[in-house]
């Protein structure tokens, strides 16, 4: 058999794969999850499958990048068929935004700032929908803004998908009186320092084209005066530091801020300094905000990739090293 | 028929998906396939944008339009438009006009003068750098490495002292080996190639603690095109 | 006169309650919360602009400094050329300085402001202050240090080339990356394969991309000269078009203009990502020998150098973001890391007045040096010991140094 | 004469002005208004990109080089999205919108082509997101091989790099708390996650400094040898 003919089975044997999945989800199969007892195997089988490509490096066969890539795909998928059932504590951090939401008074306005695109969804995403969860079970009212392009379009996702659990959706929330999207506007941290102005000046319309005046919801908010409480989902600049500088030092808003797990280091100082009433960092920080809010979601579930996908990028560092090592002396007792 | 175009949405961005994932075996029609589409749609996509936006939003609205119908005004006879307003910025004619002498490259006889906008860029990105660069890079970070290297406001005890001032040190030395590496004038030999070996060491401190904070965060990516595949897409995942 | 402003002071807090909406205000508590006004509100032009800029300060309300809360914010009010009052913008308590700067001002009108402290229900205003006109200022004085120094820095260039011009030897030392340049161009001739040059991702408005195709000029003589096939697929239109105009002269001066054609500089796409997609694919279809990566890289830096391992091309990196200098320098065989990416043509083209150039540089950082060893060493002695003098040296230094 | 010394007069000239009005207050809005004549630049510009993108694709279909049928995808794709995109279509509810045409609502047409239920905007969210996203997360995989593979501890430089490299990365992950924790609290200065924040915050701040002076030097050298036309390779001219 050439080749060819085995690369053509394999696509077919994907697709066929992927079909009866896809009919089966379709005529309502379950999503399948792991025993503890088939998590602990396949664990132990990556794990052994690590000390097998460092017995093959110490040897000095370098493992093939297929296989590398392989590995990391399957490990980083696996994990998403477990379940997660240790406990995970809800750090400070955490439950500073947490409690900050649960003190408003029902009838709050909460200014939410998309600041993301899709590369890093995957991180913020899950904080989005906890957060607006949490804010429509708490009746308050929600304001999003984005002074990135795509974060009001990425909001836009969340709040279809919260608003179509049954719980909120017994709410009967209406578009500009519980909530709105003001949508995008360039100009970076010019647009905070002109929000503490006026709201208006900024967004003449909503995402959708509605004149600001015609939205009961902000038609009486001029400035950040106006808002109790506001949440800042960020992963580079323009983001959480400017929020911080501008509308935190020069108007007084009370922020809470999720960032990716690169930029929440740089926004730590500023928690400790009381400028934010709280931090999510990276996946974890979208998990343990999800066990505060009693709501586990998809931080939860990719919090055992990300930590499995960690570990493997370290293994991968110890294992070139360790086999450099060992070899390298081996040839130098040779020489 | 949306039911339709809900499998349909589903079924292509799977596709495109593994089409892309599938360059990590070897390149293949299937990733020629889906490069084609990206490369045609994006760049069908970023020209819409930029017309929109930077012609349209911002030439066309600030100067063109007001001009064309002015200059028609007078040819035909009619009542010219009204005075301008503080919107209309007829100095957005200079990039239109640099704009139109780009397209001259069209034209092989005259296409030399393509070369004025060209040096216009050139010139513009320079001058406004130049001290931007100079400003941000040179004298706010010389302005910020001059901290004490020791002092009272470190702390009482010793160990915190000590900390403080390791840690100002460090700054400090660093930052002027560091400069000695950078130096041309000067083969890195004696005292002076030791101290740019220092500032290499730096370097290199900087480069790995950069790749170890980049390198984490780049994981989570992945972890979210897979659960498409596997959630969305085939629902063997919640 | 007088007595009508003084009505209308009286008025005002009222009025101005009256037309402003009570949004933030809770309407259900009846007992009027009474709070001092403000005092000493100053307004003074800002200093060194285009005249479009009033800064304000006051003294906060006495109720504001002794209970915490009961003074809400400040309201500033603007009066433009005897007109009506208006609301400019409320501004928090217990944050920062009480102060606003007003903006967007013109320079032909008259502006006199006040500022009322806002309790839940009640608004005390301050007296108003002197009329007034924002001036505009031809020099920035605040940066004149700025001005001094970059001169300084900007003058031993030119010095330099100057010198060099009149032939004066300079000498510059190796630059490992640079130097394996013409190697790697010869590598690509032997084994017949084409070089890829890659600009970053960035538009001319970049100075990185600019140093990338000063490089280019450079690299793509050698190229003309041997005689060896050179691709260039860029993400700008703008940087297609240099770049040809660069590898045409290139041609041109190495006398094979027949060689040159348009085909070897091309677009693709604006989208980062669809731009790597493509160049992924030239790279293992075309196999490049040699690949050039330099000029402003993102998160594509290692998609594009792990490609090229892969196809087992000498690689030359070289981009200003540090973030993305680790990950050429795992994965490319030569990286120019920041300075030496905008030094590298000057480098490349041998000649004396461009040498001189890099000279100028150093100047700068023996500035920087000299600023730094001299800030660090005062403050540390006048910190440890409490002299005067050395405090008095590193305020001024740290006045020099500092841009506004 | 006008072949030369025309642009590299324009070059000086928009040079130095640029550099003054940082100086000059009634000036400093000066770099602002350069950048909107850039992006207007940009926009005709892309008449020669997009030319020459269509112009290989089409060459390579009527010479029918190897792979031209991926051209044809290529230019159907960048034309289609040209129209949707140019013309403003859109279908909500089933009712069609082509504003330009003259076709349904007339008002659509001052809506940004970026509005949700444009056709552009939904080609943007499944076919670009996708492509985007997973171009994006291949550099999962080859940080992976690049771990593996690259950064190893050749020398002293590489065993720095990844010293601190490895550190940074332990630090992060909940794994770096665990394994130092028995580190009593007088020496906190030695877990993992103290170790992480101090080189980010000494060394690690030590260098990028060094690195971001040399780069601001570097630019204004640089720039100065442009504007000077001391490096003019890129306008076309060798001086040979």
């Amino acid at each position: 058999m050439t080749t060819r003919t085995k690369e053509l089975i394999a696509v077919a044997a994907i697709l066929v794969f992927a079909l009866i999945f896809y009919i089966g989800r379709v005529s309502g199969w379950q999503a399948t999850e792991f025993s503890t007892g088939t998590s602990i195997v396949v664990v132990v089988l990556l794990l052994a499958s690590l000390l097998w490509m460092l017995a093959l490096t110490i040897r000095g066969r370098l493992i093939g990048r297929r296989v590398v890539f392989l590995y990391v795909g399957v490990a980083v998928a696996m994990p998403l068929f477990m379940k997660l059932s240790q406990e995970m504590p809800v750090s400070l951090a955490v439950l500073g935004v947490y409690d900050a939401v649960m003190e408003l008074q029902p009838g709050s306005k909460v200014l939410i700032a998309c600041d993301y695109d899709p590369p890093t969804a995957p991180e913020l995403q899950p904080m989005a929908e906890t957060f607006i969860r949490l804010c429509f079970q708490r009746d308050l009212k929600i304001i999003i803004m984005g002074i990135w392009p795509q974060g009001p379009q990425q909001a836009n996702l969340a709040l279809e998908k919260i608003l179509a659990e049954p719980e909120i959706a017994a709410k009967n929330l209406e578009y500009g009186i519980d909530y709105v999207n003001l949508g995008f506007q360039a100009g970076n941290e010019f647009v905070i320092q002109r929000m503490g102005g006026s709201f208006k000046s900024m967004f003449r319309t909503d995402y959708g084209g509605i004149p600001y005046d015609d939205l009961p919801l902000v038609r009486n908010v001029r400035n950040f005066s106006n808002i109790d409480y506001c949440f800042n989902l960020s992963s580079g600049f323009p983001g959480t530091v400017e929020w911080v500088q501008i509308a935190v030092d020069r108007y007084g808003v009370k922020l809470g801020a999720g960032n990716t797990a690169v930029q929440a280091p740089t926004v730590y100082p500023y928690l400790s300094a009381g400028q934010l009433t709280g931090l999510l960092g990276g996946m974890s920080g979208a998990a343990e905000f999800e066990i505060a809010a009693d709501a586990r979601g998809k931080g939860t579930k990719y919090m055992l990739s990300q930590s499995v996908s960690h570990i493997v990028v370290i293994a991968f560092v110890i294992i070139g090293n360790v086999a450099f090592i060992m070899s390298g002396r081996r040839s130098a007792l040779k020489g | 028929m949306e039911a339709f175009f809900e499998h349909f949405r589903l079924w292509l961005a799977a596709f495109l998906t593994l089409g892309i994932f599938s360059f990590l075996y070897k390149d293949n029609p299937w990733y020629k396939l889906t490069e084609a589409i990206f490369v045609g749609i994006s760049a069908g996509y970023w020209f819409v944008v930029l017309f929109w936006d930077n012609f349209h939003g911002k030439f066309w609205v600030g100067a063109g339009e007001y001009s064309i119908n002015w200059v028609v005004a007078k040819l035909t006879g009619a009542q010219a438009p009204p005075p301008p307003d503080s919107s209309i910025d007829f100095m957005l004619w200079v990039g239109a006009f640099l704009g139109l002498l780009m397209l001259l490259r069209l034209v092989p006889k005259i296409g030399w003068i393509s070369r004025w906008p060209l040096a216009f860029i050139v010139g513009s990105t320079g001058g406004l750098w130049l001290i931007n660069y100079f400003a941000s890079n040179v004298m706010v970070q010389a302005q910020a490495t001059m901290v004490p290297l020791f002092s009272s406001a470190f702390g009482t005890g010793f160990d915190q002292n000590a900390d403080a001032v390791i840690g100002a040190l460090i700054i400090f030395l660093g930052t002027f080996s560091g400069l000695v590496y950078f130096f041309f004038s000067k083969a890195h030999t004696g005292v002076f190639g030791g101290t740019a070996r220092v500032g290499v060491f730096f370097l290199m401190i900087t480069f790995g603690a950069s790749f170890g904070y980049t390198v984490m965060s780049r994981m989570s990516l992945l972890i979210g095109r897979i659960d498409y595949l596997l959630g969305d897409w085939l629902g063997m995942i919640k | 006169m007088t007595s009508k402003l003084f009505l209308a002071l009286l008025l005002l807090p009222f009025s101005g309650l009256a037309q402003d909406d009570p949004a933030g205000v809770d309407m259900l508590d009846t007992a009027v919360v009474v709070v001092a006004p403000p005092t000493s509100v100053i307004a003074v032009d800002h200093k060194y602009d285009k005249g479009e800029r009033i800064d304000l300060t006051w003294v906060p309300s006495i109720d504001d400094q002794l209970v915490e809360g009961k003074v809400l914010a400040y309201r500033i009010y603007r009066i433009v050329n005897d007109g009506g009052p208006q609301l400019v913008a409320d501004v928090a308590t217990g944050v920062g300085p009480y102060q606003y700067a007003d903006e967007d001002l013109h320079r032909d009108s008259i502006y006199s402001y006040y500022v009322a402290a806002v309790s839940s229900n009640y608004e005390a205003a301050s007296t108003r202050t002197a009329p007034m006109s924002p001036q505009r200022e031809w020099m920035n004085l605040d940066r004149k240090w700025l001005f001094l120094i970059a001169l300084i820095v900007g003058g031993s260039v030119l010095l330099f080339i100057t010198a060099a011009r009149r032939g004066t030897k300079l000498f510059v030392r190796k630059i490992a990356g640079l130097e394996a340049v013409d190697e790697a161009v010869g590598r690509a001739t032997e084994m017949g394969r084409p070089i890829l040059f890659v600009p970053g991702i960035r538009d001319m408005d970049d100075v990185q991309t600019l140093a990338a195709l000063t490089i280019l000029g450079r690299v793509s003589r050698v190229i003309a000269d041997y005689d060896t096939r050179i691709f260039m697929p860029t993400s700008r239109s703008l940087v297609m078009t240099a770049g040809r105009e660069t590898v045409k002269a290139a041609y041109q001066a190495a006398g094979r203009p027949d060689k040159y054609s348009d085909d070897m500089v091309t677009y693709y796409t604006d989208e980062q990502f669809g731009y790597v997609a493509a160049v992924d694919g030239v790279m293992v279809r075309e196999k490049p020998a040699t690949v050039f990566l330099l000029g402003a890289f993102f998160a594509e830096s290692l998609i594009l150098a792990e490609t090229g391992n892969y196809i087992g091309a000498i690689q030359i990196g070289g981009t200003a973001r540090p973030a993305q200098l680790p990950f050429f320098i795992a994965a490319c065989d030569f990286t120019l890391i920041g300075e030496e990416l905008f030094a590298a043509s000057a480098y490349l083209s041998g000649e004396p007045m461009q040498l001189g150039s890099l000279k100028g540089q150093d100047v700068g950082k023996a500035i920087a040096m000299i600023a730094i060893i001299v800030g660090a060493v005062a403050i540390t002695i006048g910190e440890a010991w409490d002299v005067e003098f050395m405090h008095d040296i590193v305020t001024w230094l740290s006045g020099v140094f500092s841009t506004r | 004469m006008f072949k030369r010394r025309i642009p590299l007069f324009i070059l000086a000239f928009v040079g130095t002005l640029l550099i003054v009005s940082v100086f000059i207050p009634p000036m400093e809005n000066l770099g602002e208004d350069f950048t909107l004549f850039f992006d207007i630049i940009a926009v005709f510009a892309f008449f020669l990109g997009g030319g020459n993108l269509v112009r290989i694709h089409f060459g390579k279909l009527r010479r029918r080089k190897k792979d031209w049928g991926f051209s044809i995808v290529t230019l159907v794709a960048f034309f289609f999205m040209l129209t949707i995109g140019l013309l403003k279509v859109s279908s909500v509810g089933g009712v069609w919108n082509i504003p330009l045409l003259g076709i349904g609502d007339p008002a659509a047409i001052a809506a940004s082509p970026t509005t949700e239920g444009s056709w552009f905007q939904e080609t943007f969210n499944y076919v670009i997101n996708p492509l985007q996203s997973t171009m994006y997360a291949l550099l999962a995989f080859f940080v992976a091989s690049a771990s593996y593979r690259a950064f190893r501890a050749k020398n002293r430089e590489a065993t720095l790099l990844l010293l601190a490299a490895f550190i940074i990365l332990l630090g992060r992950t909940p794994f770096g708390m665990e394994l130092t924790r028995w580190v009593p609290e007088s020496f906190s200065v030695l877990q993992i996650p103290n170790m992480a924040i101090w080189i980010m915050n000494s060394p690690n701040l030590a260098g990028q400094r060094a690195i971001l002076i040399g780069i601001g030097l570097g630019v204004v050298s640089m720039s100065l040898r442009l504007i000077l036309g001391i490096e003019r390779s890129y306008l076309g001219e060798d001086r040979g």
